[in-house]
């Protein structure tokens, strides 16, 4: 039988089927991430040392904050691009406003701001212009490093002492403040997605943009909200960014796009739009940082982990499409 | 006649050119073809009867080779297919068989003449030869009486015309068996009637069609025999002039079916759209209509008259070039799509699978986009509220699904309509403007949908039905007007709503 | 002699140590008098770039090309390339082998890149020895995916198993950007939960360590030891708790050196080995931190 | 009015318009690089001489090569983000044949032959387990890019002296034989798109794989082929590249993705699929190539050049858009 077929058995047939190929996806997802702990204990010096979990949660938060939001942003039916540069760029930008003497809390704020307003653009873009996102994205991907290259000279910007941001930096009772913000985000996420009309008009127009934009969705807004989040969701990574370095850093973030996209794609999350959750997102997110904490534990070889990362991002998705096919079989009968 | 016997004696065994045995085919959650043996002979014109969801265009798949049965036989001019994929397609094609699908499938950037060869572009020394193919084309669209350049890209086209270059697509070749899916469900009367003269040259030649429609009075015209379905499973295969319409659809449904009652009309005076000099180039010349409340009004015309376009520009979504355009006699300059459904306006399109549902979606959620705050509480969604919503538009309008949250991709067409039209009641609407709301629709949901529009009126609501099958017009509809050269040509009231005058209506002058 | 001047420069990749090259040159041009016109340029770590670059600027019509080849082996046909063109080649930080060098290139402005790793090594074998500790664990950070970090390490490790023979390389990842740095060096904390110091062969590797060391609160049990001055880690420096050594080549000191060759080049008196070494500083104290904060108030290396 | 009815009214409405908006694009494009022309003619000083033409055709080279394959495999819908590695990985697997001693021409075939198998897996992944094409070539990046840095340690591989190879990169009468590798393959690739059933397969494909696979068209093993040519074309990039540097190099080619890309979507070829030509893409190929060019002749800071790059994708990709609505626009009436 062709693929084509069997892509087109997913979405439609038995009803009720929804719910079980969703749950075939999570717990794929959970088995895997079940399985890698099971390997890391047992052959990572140190991986499950309360420290070392911690630096996990850390991690997770990087990738995860940004990919709540691109997770949304792929159920859409877009695509972003321009996460690293753009958690770089406002992590500079904030080290310059806090330079200036701004007050902290509402350097913050600006940051967001600056973020939200950025992001907007390639939503504009998309919404009025019809320019893919993929291209808007790509323009500010190379346009943000750029400009904070050449606004830093590829140095990083010093913010001295700031008790606010070092705070930020500080674990709370062993936790530290990215993980708790990744997670209260994530409850946020997770809620919008399935609780608001927002969330839900996202879906739809993932699902099909020209009946959600006759059933009355405001279809051009909605994008530019989307691109706006994802902006902001940016900018809070490169505020937790600029507190754990200390400095605004032109240089940093680099990549980090790829693993938020293949963090939401693990997830379950369809790139052609309409279908995924936050939850499987969540579960990618832990995938991705497990593997890339286990590597650097076990000391293998930093070039061949790019290798075990590029093929278990393959063999993840590889493997939850198999599952939800499997699961979309079993309840055939 | 001669022509027909001769190819009946290339045929010898039975005289089948196609045969299914014991087919049976399951998808997830569905026996859609359950034991079914099925034959067709050449020369023969079938037609092929069944709800929506009876597991017609499943049967037809297995002829075609697209689908392979979990048991049973396919066997095409007394040979059994084998293989699967694209292989067994096109073993199927290169024994005669030429399919039109109920799904439109061109390829609307590549041109009228690529799309007619799909797949089989005519070659010379390995170069595709664009002049023979472009000539072979001009003349298989002259056959339907089509008469655009070849060359042009199928995406410029009209539904309509698109689904006409698929019909010119199959007689290309020497086919046996031409299987044509609801062929006319975006075709107006007259487009149909070509498409009719059409099957018929077919089959004189030898050539075995099996058709699949909804209206009746097609299947009268053109089928001597038509086999029904239900549920998967072939029920009788009936003599279509020996049985009559009730018996058929009694059939069909497996119960009697609920006959819709012609419409009683009453003086209606509160106008709550008036439209006067509406003009959109090419299509519209100059509009003028009033729409009372309480009324079914409906529009006539032929393919490509603009009715499509009347209503896009009313709601919004298309500029138009002049007019005015009044709402509870207030001038709304020009209309934004949104603007329109704050005015209580409702818009459903003629596509319903490119432009009405999101497939994914389960019916809750395609019912309540319309208005999520009224099954929100302080801006959260309600699961309550949404199942209650939901349940109250399932009630009214009939919808057949198990359960409110079932991905609407999975319901047959009839209940994506019922569903697609309940958005607006669960939205309340007061204005509705349907376009082509029973296309591809079985007649027990026809009838329902009749039934639904007139409850609607009765609530004071107003709507606009915009249908190319001119016999259900006098069934729903208090008023019909046909649009033609761009205008409002005739008006018909009910009771004085006479299928044939319609009809010459419309096409008058051509 | 205030005739124009027009050089190319090549910048080797995203480090903050190219813009003091930057200033460097530019210095440079108003020291002697000139008034500059340079072509910059970034290579990005690629030598596919820094060929096509290096073919633009000599279209462009330079004078002279001043650059820190990616690779000693990828870059030298492209340096060819301009060397047959007549335009004298002014290498900076890295070089060709010595036998290309020879034939293609009029000056090296060097500070060694093993002379970098060595003396470093050294600093922390006497860090060691003064700490009592025989067998050190150490972890590198490295960029190793430039030739220049291999030849660091390898410096570094001779000095440092020269001094103490019973130290031991636990580890080594990648980690040149201060992001990945202190992520890998955060990873590689609970690995080795007994490490005794870092080494990072660049400005993103020390100071991402230094940083992970503080945020694992691993203060006073684990040092590091490092490449590259920037404002943040003379700030480490003068707080010696967790930086005890730096080993840097001052950006602008050697972009001066590579501008004042180029123009002797032009001008046809090439140095006569070719190579011009340039100092590599050691600052090992809180008051080496403290002197560079002053001497670099503008935050360029 | 919504963008989503815009976006609509391009491909349908009055026949007789592809030929005009194809026409608007293309014509826009060549605009666009006669404006290049000019303001660099005047700015950048050298731009004109011959032998930075040359260079010019030379860099268009490198991505034009990568381009033509992509473009075909963007309009069949589908994407590979897995070009840069793929090239460096073949100058370094190249560079290890050569010093194995095989005969260089063999070498040469040996390349080919492992790029299009390398590229296969991304294709076969699609066609047979419905990994999306992003998530397949996606790993396909990370592990080649890591295989060739863990092999030679990011060292390059040297070739020592090799004739032909050599004479590779020796101009003929002028021009170097990338750029005319690049422009035979660029009429192969046009006459193959435009005149063959593959051609015109691949259309149908991405315009609507449903009616293709139905039509009899082999989708499956199309989109195999499409991924095997694509590594072919990127082992011809790698040999090319190895040529000029003379030695095999595993950072080398980072980001070129982007520009390919890029270049196919400035020259008209929709990321939805469907629709898009060849000529488009020379266009578009030679656009980014002349920025690039001009950007470093002006002696802009480089980190600048990446802010002007992006803006210019955008810019183009809206003005391309803009000019087609327009011409649909202008042939309604
Ligand atoms: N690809 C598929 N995957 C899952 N279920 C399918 C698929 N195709 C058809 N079905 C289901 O099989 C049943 C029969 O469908 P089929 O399309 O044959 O009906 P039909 O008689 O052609 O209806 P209609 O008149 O609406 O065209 C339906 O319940 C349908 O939902
Ligand atoms: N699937 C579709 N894709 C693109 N455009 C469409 C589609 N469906 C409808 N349209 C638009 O709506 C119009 C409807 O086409 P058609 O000519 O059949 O309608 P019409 O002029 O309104 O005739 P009718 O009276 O039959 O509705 C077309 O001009 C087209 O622009
Ligand atoms: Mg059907
Ligand atoms: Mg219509």
């Amino acid at each position: 039988m062709s693929n084509d077929q069997a892509v087109r058995t997913v979405p439609s047939g038995a009803p009720r089927r929804r719910g079980l190929s969703q749950h075939m996806n999570e717990i794929s997802l959970f088995v895997a991430i079940v399985a890698l702990y099971v390997v890391f204990t047992t052959t990572a010096n140190g991986f499950m040392s309360f420290n070392n979990q911690i630096n996990i949660l850390r991690d997770a938060a990087t990738i995860g904050i940004a990919a709540w939001a691109a997770t949304l942003i792929i159920i859409s039916g877009e695509i972003d691009v321009s996460v690293g540069p753009m958690v770089a760029f406002i992590s500079v930008a904030l080290a310059y406003l806090l330079q200036w003497g701004i007050p902290t809390p509402l350097a913050f704020v600006l940051a967001i701001i600056i973020g939200a307003a950025l992001g907007s653009i390639a939503g504009i873009l998309r919404a009025y212009f019809d320019v893919p996102s993929f291209v808007g994205t790509l323009g500010l991907w190379s346009a943000l490093r750029g400009t904070a290259l050449f606004m830093t000279d590829a140095l990083p910007v010093s913010i001295g002492r700031n008790d606010i941001v070092d705070m930020l930096d500080r674990p709370v009772l062993g936790v530290p403040p990215a993980a708790i913000i990744m997670l209260i985000l994530f409850a946020v996420f997770a809620f919008v997605s399935r609780k608001t009309a927002f969330g839900r008009s996202v879906y739809a127009i993932g699902g099909n943009p020209q009946a959600a934009f006759l059933s009355g969705i405001n279809v051009a807004r909605i994008r530019v909200q989307l691109f706006a989040i994802a902006g902001a969701m940016a900018a809070v990574s490169g505020i937790l960014l600029l507190s754990r370095l200390g400095s605004g850093n032109a240089t940093a973030a680099s990549g980090l796009e790829f693993d938020v996209i293949a963090a939401v794609v693990v997830g379950g999350t369809a790139l052609s739009g309409g279908r995924g959750s936050m939850l499987g997102t969540l579960l990618g997110v832990l995938v991705i940082t497990l593997i890339g904490n286990g590597l650097v534990l076990l000391g293998i070889n930093p070039f061949f982990q790019q290798v075990v990362r590029g093929l278990i991002i393959v063999v993840a998705v590889l493997a939850n499409i198999q599952a939800i096919k499997r699961g979309a079989a079993r309840s055939k009968g | 006649m001669t022509q027909s016997a001769n190819a009946r004696q290339s045929h010898p065994v039975d005289g089948a050119i196609a045969a299914l045995e014991g087919c049976t085919k399951r998808y997830p959650g569905v026996l859609a073809l359950d034991n079914a043996s099925f034959r067709v002979a050449p020369g023969e014109v079938r037609a092929l009867l069944g709800k929506n969801g009876a597991g017609k265009s499943t049967l037809i798949r297995m002829l075609t080779g697209a689908e392979v049965p979990d048991s049973g036989t396919v066997s095409i001019d007394g040979v059994a297919l084998s293989g699967s994929g694209s292989a067994r397609a096109q073993e199927a094609f290169v024994r005669g068989v030429r399919v039109v699908y109920q799904e439109l499938s061109l390829v609307p950037g590549m041109s009228i003449a690529e799309n007619l060869f799909l797949g089989r572009w005519p070659r010379r020394a390995g170069v595709l030869d664009y002049t023979g193919m472009e000539a072979e084309a001009r003349d298989a669209m002259q056959r339907l009486g089509l008469d655009m350049p070849p060359s042009d890209p199928v995406a410029g086209l009209s539904p309509a015309e698109r689904q006409l270059v698929e019909i010119a697509r199959v007689l290309l070749g020497k086919p046996k068996l031409v299987i044509l899916d609801e062929p006319t469900s975006s075709l107006a009367a007259a487009e149909a009637e070509k498409v009719m003269a059409a099957v018929k040259r077919i089959a004189a030649d030898g050539i075995a069609v099996i058709y699949i429609s909804h209206r009746m009075n097609e299947i009268r015209q053109i089928a001597r025999s038509a086999t029904v379905m239900r549920d998967g499973r072939i029920i009788d295969t009936v003599d279509v002039a020996g049985a009559d319409t009730r018996e058929i659809v009694r059939l069909m449904l497996g119960s009697e079916a609920a006959q819709a009652a012609a419409v009683e009309t009453k003086a209606r005076d509160k106008v709550v759209l008036d439209i006067s000099g509406l003009a959109l180039a090419p299509k519209l010349a100059s509009v003028s209509f009033q729409l009372r409340q309480g009324e079914v009004l409906g529009i006539a015309g032929l393919l490509g008259a603009g009715r499509t376009e009347l209503l896009q520009a009313i709601m919004g979504v298309r500029a138009y070039d002049r007019g005015t355009i009044c709402v509870d006699g207030i001038d709304i300059r020009r209309p934004g799509y949104r603007a329109m459904l704050d005015r209580g306006f409702g818009y459903t399109p003629e596509s319903r699978k490119e432009e009405g549902i999101v497939p994914l979606l389960g019916v809750d959620e395609n019912t309540v986009a319309t208005d999520f705050a009224a099954v929100s509480r302080r801006g959260i969604l309600s699961a309550r509220r949404i199942a209650e919503a939901t349940r109250d538009v399932i009630a009214r309008l009939h919808v057949k699904t198990a359960a409110t949250d079932t991905p609407i991709g999975t319901l047959s067409g009839g209940n994506q309509q019922k569903v697609v039209i309940g958005r607006w009641v669960h939205a309340g609407s007061r204005v509705l403007l349907l376009d082509e709301p029973t296309r591809g629709v079985d007649v027990e949901a026809k009838a329902q949908i009749y039934t639904i529009i007139r409850q609607l009126a009765a609530e004071g609501r107003s709507v606009i039905f915009v249908s190319s099958e001119i016999e259900e017009l006098p069934l729903v509809c208090d008023r019909v007007l046909v649009l033609r050269e761009g205008r409002l040509m005739e008006e018909f009231t009910s009771p004085n709503i006479d299928q044939d005058a319609v009809m010459a209506a419309c096409i008058a002058g051509h | 002699q205030d005739k124009d001047l027009k050089v190319g420069a090549i910048y080797m990749d995203a480090q903050g140590f190219y813009a003091g090259v930057r200033k460097g040159i530019q210095d440079g041009a108003k020291d002697a008098g000139r008034k500059l016109e340079v072509i910059e340029t970034n290579a990005q770590g690629d030598v596919s770039k820094e060929s096509s670059f290096i073919d633009s600027l000599i279209s462009a019509g330079v004078q002279a090309i001043i650059v820190s080849p990616v690779s000693a082996d990828g870059s030298f046909r492209a340096i060819r390339r301009a060397h047959d063109a007549g335009i004298p080649v002014v290498c900076y930080n890295t070089c060709l082998s010595e036998n290309d060098m020879k034939d293609y290139v009029s000056a090296y402005a060097v500070g060694d890149p093993y002379q970098f790793g060595h003396k470093l090594g050294d600093a922390a074998a006497d860090y060691f020895l003064a700490e009592k500790k025989d067998a050190p664990t150490i972890a590198v950070l490295n960029c190793e995916f430039v030739e220049v970090c291999v030849t660091r390490r390898k410096g570094f490790e001779e000095a440092l198993f020269a001094k103490v023979p019973n130290a031991k390389i636990v580890d080594n990842q990648e980690g040149a950007t201060l992001d990945k740095a202190v992520s890998v060096a955060s990873t590689m904390l609970s690995s080795h939960p007994d490490l005794d110091a870092f080494f990072g062969e660049a400005g993103g590797a020390t100071l991402g360590a230094a940083r992970a060391v503080k945020s694992q609160g691993r203060v006073g049990k684990t040092v590091v030891f490092g490449g590259d001055m920037t404002t943040e880690i003379a700030q480490e420096l003068a707080d010696f708790s967790v930086i005890k050594a730096v080993v840097d080549i001052s950006g602008q000191g050697l972009g001066k050196l590579a501008l004042t060759q180029a123009i002797n080049s032009i001008d046809g008196k090439p140095p006569a080995g070719i190579k011009v070494a340039y100092d590599i500083d050691l600052y090992k104290s809180a008051e080496d931190g403290k002197g560079w904060l002053e001497a670099h108030a503008d935050g360029i290396p």
